[in-house]
């Protein structure tokens, strides 16, 4: 590898030249960006979760600007897991090299398990992100009253069932994503670790809304939407310092990220790796900037390696 | 598409609520068709957050060879566009372009009586329609006619550049303070009647919503093809977000399927957009 | 009352001219912002939280800006309801008319009780304002792993026994203040409503965390903190919309509001009253820039009562 | 206390990272003592989200009576910082002060061998020293001597307007090229070694926290009384959030209290501070 081969990164057997990946659902798949950077210099890419069936999304308005980030309730459009196998994933093995990870969502555990075997065939892809966490496929539980029902990973158990499942049919390394909208993250951390999860990913966006005051209408056609951007950063970073205080596992972390410095925030709360998101909508130039901006920082401060990067003791 | 940091050549206030803005971006000036946009880092920081979506206006200079402007035209309506106004000869701006899909160009066709074709144009809707009037009068012969409605006449510099183009030029005033007192829509309906509409080989238009639909049904109730620009709310603007949906005809789903304005528009058959969903 | 007296709001007989409040812990004992805006025009002023005892507070750094909001661990310090009743309540009393909600947190139940008995004779107070959402007091619960323990609002059935136990001890109007750092807010707010809050507050802060590059260090002395300011708005309005479609008693939102269009955001979605936080220290003007803004808003649209200010139907 | 719009007589550069600013702000200036700070309202929106608090340079205009200007001296650290180099002469600003308590000035005395006073400054922490040795120039008849530390001589201008003011200055600098190299605390020690501290009846001093530390040790050491001015990250600045808390001796507490820097302080007597915590 290159001169910057000191960011090599290894994540369950996920072989990243640099521990700077893409979210899922901000890069679409892959190909949408390959005329603005070079994708082999990406850590890996997280594909757009794929479901079964092809999903038609949700009605427009999808997205809005909030302070300082954007919600939005895209409802997991996508091509589905035929269209996906026939043509994106090749597609995009076609124009990089990189680690490819497939994020999958499903509304049963059966479609996860069902995607997971198809996705085994590949012998393409570097590993499988479950989107258990996607505020737009809901499951109905009895003792909520939650409009819609709840997320899979808001539910400790379901994490543990779901997870334990898909893990008994993949040999791939098995990221889970979770969800911020829960009492305790730390708990659902350990259901999916418990399952057999070789990876965590965290956060998803938190469930927001907002109205349009002239039009008196919210802002989303679908009313509540995910939020993401700087806005969320502070409590992302509190939720993967909680969560790699309590697992194993590494962590992959993402909510905010527009920089190299907020980057570095997570380092030092223990990710193993960091993923961009929104910010590549803002600069689709952030991934690679940060990865540039990783390497200068640690060579100023001559740290050898990412782990050695972790907070400092007392104030 | 490129993603460049673009030199200001100026940035014009032309009335209060109106500004062109000419950038030096000689890539995107070389490839861009009418109809294409840009996606603009208007802040230095998160507020607005979003880049914002702006249509080209016209590419420059006129009538040479090597194009290396762009022109954008935008109305101020918000922080961002805002910001956009404080940005002066010389600073350097951020944009991703060109963007999406353009006009589809009329057929070239020697029959004279196909080759009239009307630009209808709500507001700063306006915009990508002169970038496409330019290439119809500069590429081909054809009769242009632009029907525009405006607030009132203190909007009326939208249809200068047209006329100079030696367009044939309506236009409507809500208060009747220049030209037609009423809607653009009037305008349309008489152009089209009588029978005129078989002269008409094609319709473009951009504006509101509400004035596209309506343009749009009076389009096709008189067989007169038409494209439609639409605009949505974007972030991405170059297909990876899936932000930007608009509902359309014969998809996979029952009878519909949603597509990405910024990368399958935001130049739609009208037929095939399903309004108000 | 004035020419705006169509703002008067009556909540669960806490009488006030008008539905901006300033919300626990931004506006001191009122009399910090005596000299900068006429305190008779709020609608209400929530004190600071006080307890039993004195306490210290959390060791500086305690505060930190972040994009569109602020993180504070302040750590509950307050003068102790003895002093408090002795000397911030009578001088708040002294130079306003305004209706004063007392905000009250504890260790047990047993001191929210025994706090509420004291203020009950008071006389002068208009409400009293639980707050069982303060991130700085924590519960231990066994099957939890959160460091620190939980939230009291964190558990459905703490609050149902706590404010239970607080509403037989008093007949004043009683608010009870959720946190959002929960999977459900919907479950947690019909818990208090069942246990007989007359009111519901809403949002505390959410926890979140930074980190300062530089130092390496948690930029908090106590490592995580409440989130506060803009960023949060959309995560709050969120939670109010499920709780006033769950809810039948009325709720007080709170959250990065910081001027007119965010607290009518708040309105559409059925609170009864707002409170403004972080938006005190960026503009002490801000309840009562408020209050001028919702009259001309109501005026302009011809509304005749807040109550009639709610979403629209339909797209 | 006063929260109002000011205009901004001046923002001049003096180095790239050190700037004066003059605003006109009579309420302000009428009642401002050494040591009390404004809280300003550098952005229009929420980057930074907080008011940036700073301590008053001076008050002017000079030697009359109706004062009505106060002047700020701020170095470009941040973004807030940053963004108020961008002010100009005639534009407003939003601004909260006077704010905390001030020095307390050493107490009036007949005895001339107790007439010393020493003001340690370390870097921008001069600003409250120089409004301080005005105002002891300007009503006492005291012997004021300034020791300041800086990083090297550019940013001498740090010490021209304590020059003007006829006091005693003495320079250390990090790199020796000013005055004396090294720190500001090793001048501190000869000045108060030999015995020489009894003539001085009060220190002042302002500056990194841990130079303050080290000049309150010295300071006491010497039984020498010294006034502290703190700094700590603000919110509200009125003492209304407890944000900006420091440790004090004799609370309520075992052995310590906090309190807040904004209305307790900013100045402290040294004895009072339980540092590093
Ligand atoms: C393809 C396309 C071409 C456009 N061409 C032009 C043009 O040539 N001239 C012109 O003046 N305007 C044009 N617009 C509209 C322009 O993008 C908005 O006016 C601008 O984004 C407003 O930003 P703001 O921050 O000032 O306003 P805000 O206060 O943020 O919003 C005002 C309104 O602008 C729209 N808007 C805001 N942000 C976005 C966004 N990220 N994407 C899309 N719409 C948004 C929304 O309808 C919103 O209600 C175009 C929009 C699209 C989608
Ligand atoms: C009582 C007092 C008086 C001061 N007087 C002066 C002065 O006369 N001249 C001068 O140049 N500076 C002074 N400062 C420091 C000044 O407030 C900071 O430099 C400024 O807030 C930095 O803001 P920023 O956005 O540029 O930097 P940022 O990048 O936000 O922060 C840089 C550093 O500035 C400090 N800071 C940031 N925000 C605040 C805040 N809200 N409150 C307190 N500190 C903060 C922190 O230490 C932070 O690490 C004073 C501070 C205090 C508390
Ligand atoms: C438009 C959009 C679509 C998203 N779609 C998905 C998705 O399909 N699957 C998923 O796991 N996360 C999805 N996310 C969440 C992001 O991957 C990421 O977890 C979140 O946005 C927080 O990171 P950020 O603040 O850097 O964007 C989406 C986010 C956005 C903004
Ligand atoms: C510095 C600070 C101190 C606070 N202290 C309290 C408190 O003592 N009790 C309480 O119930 N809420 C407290 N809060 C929370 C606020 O009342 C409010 O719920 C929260 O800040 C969200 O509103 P905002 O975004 O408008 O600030 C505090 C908030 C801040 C910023
Ligand atoms: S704006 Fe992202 S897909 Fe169109
Ligand atoms: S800054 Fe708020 S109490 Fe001092």
């Amino acid at each position: 590898m290159n001169k910057k081969s000191f960011l090599f990164t290894d994540i369950a057997g996920i072989k990243m030249k640099n521990p700077v990946m893409v979210a899922s659902g901000t890069f679409g798949y892959g190909e949408e960006y390959k005329e603005l950077i070079d994708l082999d210099k990406l850590g890996a890419i997280v594909t757009k979760t794929i479901t079964l069936k092809p999903r038609a999304g949700n009605p427009p308005p999808r997205i809005v600007e909030t302070a300082a980030g954007m919600l939005n309730a895209v409802g997991l459009q996508n091509v589905g897991l035929d269209v996906f196998l026939k043509e994106k994933l090749p597609g995009l093995k076609k124009i990089t090299s990189t680690p490819v990870i497939v994020s999958v969502g499903g509304e049963s555990i059966l479609e996860y398990v069902k995607i997971t075997e198809a996705l085994n065939k590949t012998g393409t892809i570097a590993g499988i992100e479950l989107n258990i966490s996607c505020p737009n496929i809901r499951f109905q539980k009895k003792n909520t009253k939650l409009k819609g029902g709840i997320i899979f990973s808001q539910d400790e158990k379901i994490t543990y069932k779901l997870v334990s499942r898909v893990r008994k049919a993949t040999k791939l390394p098995l990221i889970v994503k979770l969800s911020p909208n829960v009492t305790d993250i730390t708990l659902i951390a350990r259901a999916a670790e418990k399952a057999g999860a070789d990876v965590l990913s965290l956060i998803n966006t938190p469930l927001g809304m907002a109205v349009d005051v002239t039009t008196r209408k919210p802002a989303l056609a679908n009313i509540t939407g995910g939020l993401s951007g700087p806005a969320i950063k502070p409590i992302a970073l509190r939720m993967v310092w909680e969560v790699t205080n309590t697992v194993k596992i590494p962590v992959i972390a993402m909510g905010g990220i527009m920089n190299t410095t907020d980057a570095l925030e997570f380092f030092m709360v223990k990710a193993a790796a960091v993923a961009v998101g929104v910010g590549n909508f803002i600069n689709p130039q952030t991934p690679l900037e940060i990865v540039e901006g990783i390497a200068d920082y640690l060579k100023r401060h001559r740290i050898k390696r990412l782990k050695d990067l972790s907070l400092l003791k007392g104030r | 598409m490129y993603q460049i940091k673009a030199k200001i050549i100026a940035n014009r206030r032309i009335t209060s609520r109106y500004y062109n803005l000419v950038i030096d971006a000689p890539q995107i000036a070389k490839f861009a068709k009418p109809g294409q946009f840009v996606n603009v880092c208007v802040s230095k920081g998160n507020e607005p957050f979003l880049r914002k979506p702006f249509s080209i206006y016209r590419i420059g200079p006129q009538n040479v060879r090597k194009k290396s402007k762009i022109e954008l035209l935008y109305k101020v309506v918000g922080k961002g566009t805002d910001i956009l106004t404080g940005n002066k000869t010389g600073d350097y701006i951020n944009i991703i372009g060109p963007l999406g899909n353009g006009f589809v160009l009329p057929p070239k066709t020697n029959q004279k009586q196909q080759s009239e074709i009307i630009l209808i144009g709500g507001g700063i809707g306006v915009v990508p329609l002169l970038f496409l009037a330019e290439c119809l009068k500069n590429n081909r012969s054809l009769g242009v006619s632009v029907l525009v409605g405006i607030k009132s006449k203190e909007e009326s510099f939208l249809i200068r550049d047209f006329n100079k183009l030696d367009c044939r030029v309506k236009v409507a005033t809500e208060d009747g303070s220049n030209g037609f007192k009423g809607l653009v829509t009037k305008l349309l309906k008489e152009e089209l009647g009588f029978g005129r509409s078989s002269s008409v080989c094609m319709s473009y238009t951009c504006g509101p919503s509400l004035m596209l639909e309506k343009v749009s049904k009076i389009a096709e109730k008189n067989k007169v093809p038409c494209q439609v620009c639409l605009e949505e709310y974007m972030a991405c603007g170059i297909g990876a977000c899936l932000g930007c949906a608009v509902k359309v005809k014969n998809g996979h789903f029952p009878g519909f399927k949603y597509v990405r304005v910024c990368k399958e528009g935001p130049v739609f058959d009208s037929r095939q957009v399903i309004w108000g969903e």
